[in-house]
């Protein structure tokens, strides 16, 4: 009965224990001793055996069904089960995106066939399916997608590219939102597809980030072949289905380093530097910032432990859960910043075997994407102001206009 | 039952505040030094509002600190002073304490009225400089709210090295009390000096002071919660209906981001407000971490509430007759009157491997 | 010859070496202590004396012609001077408006033989006018100045309402822009007039500011008569003349504490206030707030310096001197509050003796219309990247929509 | 006729920096541990760069310093690593210490290379920990820029208690220097150990230290300078031609404020620059505070912008095809190299009142 995600009447406390059992028990083979020194490769194939063990244990997609291999289970185990995995250092990254969101939709929006066949492999680990949304010209702003989707008998061609597709370079399947109808406003001319990622005319190029990895992807599309069997949502409904799409993860969990070191790694650095040959840790300059940190951590884990009573409770987490990553994101760079002064010149140094949640310096390497991707600083603002505050949206000349007229 | 009477209490409160917190009244109290409406806090003690966290055995409710928090959040939102977390945590201490039973049920009754004398002169901390010495206290401390119409202070003093809290009875021998003009008229300080002062021992030691004050830190929390969820609430209401250059000022992200960052501070603060009390009525050992927390994130949120509320309101938000400088004074009265956040931030830090492993 | 404002061949130096003696032989007379515990009215007398003597030595209303009362000097002399008298605490502040920007302005547009009759007195402070611009809905806005004229006659009559007005309640004149023609967009709408404030049917309320102090009044007009030769400009030039106006300071002088303490004063309260008994000037937080005001001041004494070189070289200062408020208004509220927090329960303590150059308190109490007035922090910005950096201007949706048709 | 030597060599640096210091190229630098690129460094010493600044004396051209300033601010705005500040401020120690002339002049011909090892392990000032004794240098150094390169150091030591600057020639006995990764690989990093290492002094006494270490500090504002003004001119170009909802970003005020601070931020450490730079010309007590003041608004402004011109490309702005990255790392690496911005801080704060009088 050990593997079997949900049991009658456990109370969340008992899941959360069990959970937390489990993954301690799989932490010599995926953990991060295991993990050390293995190529991407190496990694990838590690990864899939454990979402094979998730899967069977009730822990892959948590929400969706046992008998696709998910885990029959709710929203807040989910997010439960989340919140310990992530204290491991498991290979989960790749996974991430495929299970989060094109794996829910495609059951919901295709036939059902299709979802029977291709969801499990998906939740077991053996595909990957990516989410071709963003483009070069479309980024905060979604509907701005020209990628597009012309009628050709049965089906559909598509021609153009999308920007910033994770795993993308490993992935099987797609799911992609495409213009179809350039001569109405921007939101109403799109159209919401799944595709195989093995088309002909698909080519996949990895985009090199600052730091150096590579997850992100530029994908083209040339004359690549689509039946309409594979729409998911009417046409022209493009737009809302992909918003239905971001919207499952209503409730994202992030570590509350924000895939920094902790702030005890802080205090620890400060407590070993000197400014002037005085211990840091004793400087008020240092105190403050480490206090409002403090404060900041707490005040956030106040809101986040509220908001899992909510969900627990079967209520809709509310948009004040954006101030998490908006918050810690800037958090996460400005400990950086002056961890690094606190160094020095040796502040400068970038261990090649370093990573951003142990090092202070490859925190600060890596960290700028985290206060652009998933909802810029200043979209989050934004969304904080009007949908929390009730504050008036931004002016929008191109909202009404014919998508093929905006200057 | 005891939610049926919080929530009965909670609806009265509101109702009477409603009718008797008018802008013209409090602008009133802004005016003289050492202002007390006298009158509100007599119908407060009517409807018992000193009495509901002050424990049984003291002669109050019994409700517990829990149902404090959520009244003085009402107080903080329409900048009423009244001298009720003062109150429970001076009839807190005497019965940690075990002295003064009588003071305690007075405190409860409404009878007696107190004030913590905890702020120090020239120092944002709290190590007290007051001298206890052979029964009577000597020396002189920062000016405390409510000193100015208070019966009895709860004051920090050191008997030796060793600092802690007594009690002192303000019609006894010994006692100066100046009333002083502050930026916050409305409540009632006066700096109080003591020469061979009688005064009782309440609690001892350093870590007891703190944790009072903590207590009290906590409660004026809530004070400043609700002050910044209204400085909120007008600004973005002004943000809406004021418009510039043919657009409401609330649709220019100048303001817009100015007031989602006031929510965020305002949330953070609530969530560290939230938890220290929590811990309190737990009875947990992070207690005084937290309550730092609160004191800090609470603090942040209300200053940068009234601050940039005045900046939304423009050159309205200047002036006397609108409500942002109630907030604006307020706001930094209550983050002064029990130690400046410098010391509250050592004290975060000193303490914070405590809080990690919460 | 001690009483020239314009020697021949004088160097900005000399010229400066004199203004400061002349200046110091004024303290006595008209400094701070002079001026301690005087009644308004007796401060607005005394200031009337200095303003006399100014005009007879040569420093007053500096750019205008000294046959009028002025100084016959260039605009270089009248910053300098501006900056040497800033350092004693004269009376100045009822002539500001009056005679930085009416005056000039009813010399340029008024008829000749008015401005060779008003002028004079307005510069020797025997007359004081005042600017009547701003409205309850027009502040940043000055466009949307709702305050109407009506043709009667040979003149037109006023009604309407006026608020933050400088010394209204001392003013003889003024000068006024409202609308007289609600059909055409805003900007085309306004008409620019001189008043005489003893005119029928104004009245003059003081605003009680957040602090106490009063200079700033409303305005009401009903059914003012001003007849057609007192309008200074076209009918419907009135928005391009009241900038006119208010471009006449082109740069303008502050201290640079922005009116509160200077940070040595901060300093030495940092010097005798404790953090847990240790001196707050040897604790972080406060050092790296002073270093970072430090900095700040340099740099803006440096932008500053540079900025007289150029207008003593007879060039335009450019915009970037809207720095200077937008950045120490911000300073001076900040120290303030920091000062306070080092006060601990005594930063409560308001001194009625206290003034906002010396006491911390006072300064943080009385900054917040530092902020606001003569352009938000808001505005400011806007300025900077629209003229400086050259960004879009805003949306204005109300810009070419008659008047009376803006929602 | 210094100003028209002036004007030719900065268009000449301009003509030259624009066609070799091409995107490409850089981000070849900044691929391996050590780099440098030498083939640049030949031109700029075939132009005469290392010799502008020093005195004729040293065998430079004795332009001075400000004809430096302007040269570095052109290589930071495009991310250029030459040890020219490291050149001139070796140079200039060693006049004023009266030694080693030969390789000053070494120096100004491009011959030789030098490195300022200033920097501290664990700590983020500069009291040096490297012993001199008996004529030789014991201990270990921060990373430092151009050691992996260079042909001499200049190091901070101490004899005793006594903290001073001492020029080693790195070909000697007893140097390990080892090529570290950074965060900015094009600036030639290694870090250097000493066993037994003869070395001489050329300067005595912190305050000497502290000066030098102020005209690097100088030098490298202008570098910082011409960096951030990169970042703002590449930022509103992008601000300006990138639409989202139908509008260029740079309409949007979150963009547009954002922007102005970045240039507040870039005129204020100007400012500063120029002051430090003015007063070290002419020889003004107040240089040392006034350098401080560069060091940190400088820092600070390119910081700054730096980070918020990534944020202003939004997606674009993290990848490392972009130019963002460059500055985003350039700008941390000047602001560690010669200590970090709290030892400055202090530094400035403990002289303030000599700055007051200025």
């Amino acid at each position: 009965m050990n593997d079997m995600s949900t049991q009658a009447n456990e109370s969340l406390g008992d899941y959360v224990a069990r959970a937390r059992a489990w993954l301690d028990a799989m932490e010599p083979r995926f953990g991060h001793e295991a993990r050390k020194g293995l190529t991407v490769d190496q990694d990838l194939a590690l990864a899939r055996e454990y979402q094979r063990l998730k899967s069977e244990a009730g822990y892959a997609c948590i929400t969706l069904p046992r008998a696709l291999g998910g885990g029959g289970g709710s929203e807040i185990q989910k997010i439960l089960f989340g919140q310990e995995e992530f204290k491991h250092d498991f290979p989960t990254t790749y996974f991430t995106v495929s299970q989060g969101m094109p794996i829910p939709m495609l059951l919901r929006y295709a036939d059902k066939e299709i979802g029977q066949r291709l969801a499990p492999p998906a939740i077991r680990g053996e595909t990957i399916w990516c989410q071709l949304f963003s483009e070069p010209s479309a980024g905060s702003d979604l509907a701005a997608v020209r990628t597009r989707a012309t009628r050709d008998g049965d089906g559909w061609r598509i021609d153009g590219q999308k920007l910033w597709t994770t795993w993308a370079q490993y992935a099987d399947y797609a799911i992609a939102v495409v213009r179809t109808d350039p001569t109405v406003p921007k939101h109403a001319g799109l159209t919401f597809f799944w595709l195989d990622m093995k088309s002909p005319g698909i080519t996949v190029k990895p985009v090199r980030k600052l730091a150096g990895e590579s997850e992100i992807n530029e994908v083209f599309f040339d004359n690549v072949y689509v039946p309409d069997s594979q729409r998911m949502g009417d046409v022209g409904a493009g737009f809302r289905v992909a918003i239905e799409t971001l919207m499952i993860e209503r409730y994202s969990v992030a570590d509350d380093a924000c895939g920094g070191p902790t702030l005890n790694e802080f205090a620890k650095l400060a407590a070993n530097s000197r400014i002037n040959g005085r211990a840091a840790i004793d400087d008020g300059q240092v105190r403050r910032a480490l206090a409002e940190a403090i404060v900041e951590r707490q005040g956030l884990r106040s809101i986040h432990r509220r908001a899992l009573s909510a969900i627990a409770e079967g209520k809709e987490p509310g948009p004040e859960g954006s101030i998490r990553k908006l918050r810690l994101a800037r958090r996460r760079q400005a400990m950086g910043e002056l961890a690094m002064d606190l160094m020095g010149a040796e502040g400068m140094l970038l261990e090649p075997e370093g990573t951003s949640t142990l090092d202070h310096v490859w925190s600060w390497m890596d960290v700028p994407g985290a206060r652009i991707a998933g909802g810029t600083d200043e979209i989050l603002r934004n969304t904080i102001a009007e949908k929390v505050l009730g504050l008036p949206q931004d002016y929008r000349p191109d909202k009404k206009v014919p998508f093929n007229q905006i200057g | 039952m005891e939610n049926e009477i919080l929530t009965m209490l909670l609806d009265q409160a509101v109702r009477l505040l409603d009718a008797e917190a008018s802008q013209t009244r409090l602008k009133a109290l802004l005016e003289e030094p050492g202002s007390f409406d006298a009158a509100l806090w007599g119908k407060a003690v009517e409807l018992g509002w000193p009495a509901i966290a002050i424990a049984e055995e003291s002669g109050g409710l019994g409700l517990g600190i829990g149902s404090l928090a959520p009244l003085l959040q009402e107080l903080g939102q329409r900048t009423v002073s009244l001298p009720l977390a003062s109150g429970y945590v001076t009839a807190a201490a005497l019965l940690e304490g075990g002295v003064a039973a009588d003071v305690a049920a007075q405190l409860a009754s409404g009878q007696a009225i107190a004030t913590l004398a905890l702020g120090e002169a020239g120092e944002c901390g709290l190590s007290p400089a007051v001298v206890f010495s052979g029964g009577t206290l000597k020396g002189a401390k920062a000016p405390a709210s409510f000193a100015a119409v208070a019966t009895h202070a709860l004051v920090s003093a050191r008997d030796g090295d060793t600092p802690g809290l007594y009690l002192v009875d303000l019609t006894a021998a010994g006692v100066t009390r100046d009333v002083v003009p502050t930026i916050d008229n409305a409540r009632a300080a006066a700096a109080l000096r003591f020469d061979d002062t009688p005064a009782t021992l309440v609690v001892a030691g350093w870590n007891a002071l703190l944790r009072h004050a903590g207590v009290a830190a906590t409660l004026v929390a809530f004070e400043q919660i609700g002050g910044a969820e209204r400085c909120l609430r007008i600004s973005v209401d002004y943000a809406k209906e004021r418009k510039v250059f043919g657009q409401a000022i609330g649709a220019f992200q100048a303001i817009k981001h100015k007031l989602a960052d006031m929510y965020q501070e305002l949330e953070i603060g609530r969530g560290c407000a939230i938890d220290a009390l929590e811990s309190l009525e737990e009875g947990r050992g992070d207690f005084l971490m937290l309550a730092c927390t609160a004191r800090l994130g609470a603090g942040m949120a209300y200053d940068f509430a009234a601050r940039e509320c005045i900046q939304t309101h423009g050159g309205i938000g200047v002036t006397w007759e609108a409500e942002p400088h109630h907030h604006y004074r307020r706001a930094r009265s209550l983050a002064l009157e029990i130690g400046g956040a410098p010391f509250w931030r050592d004290l975060l830090v000193d303490g914070q491997q405590i809080l990690e492993t919460v």
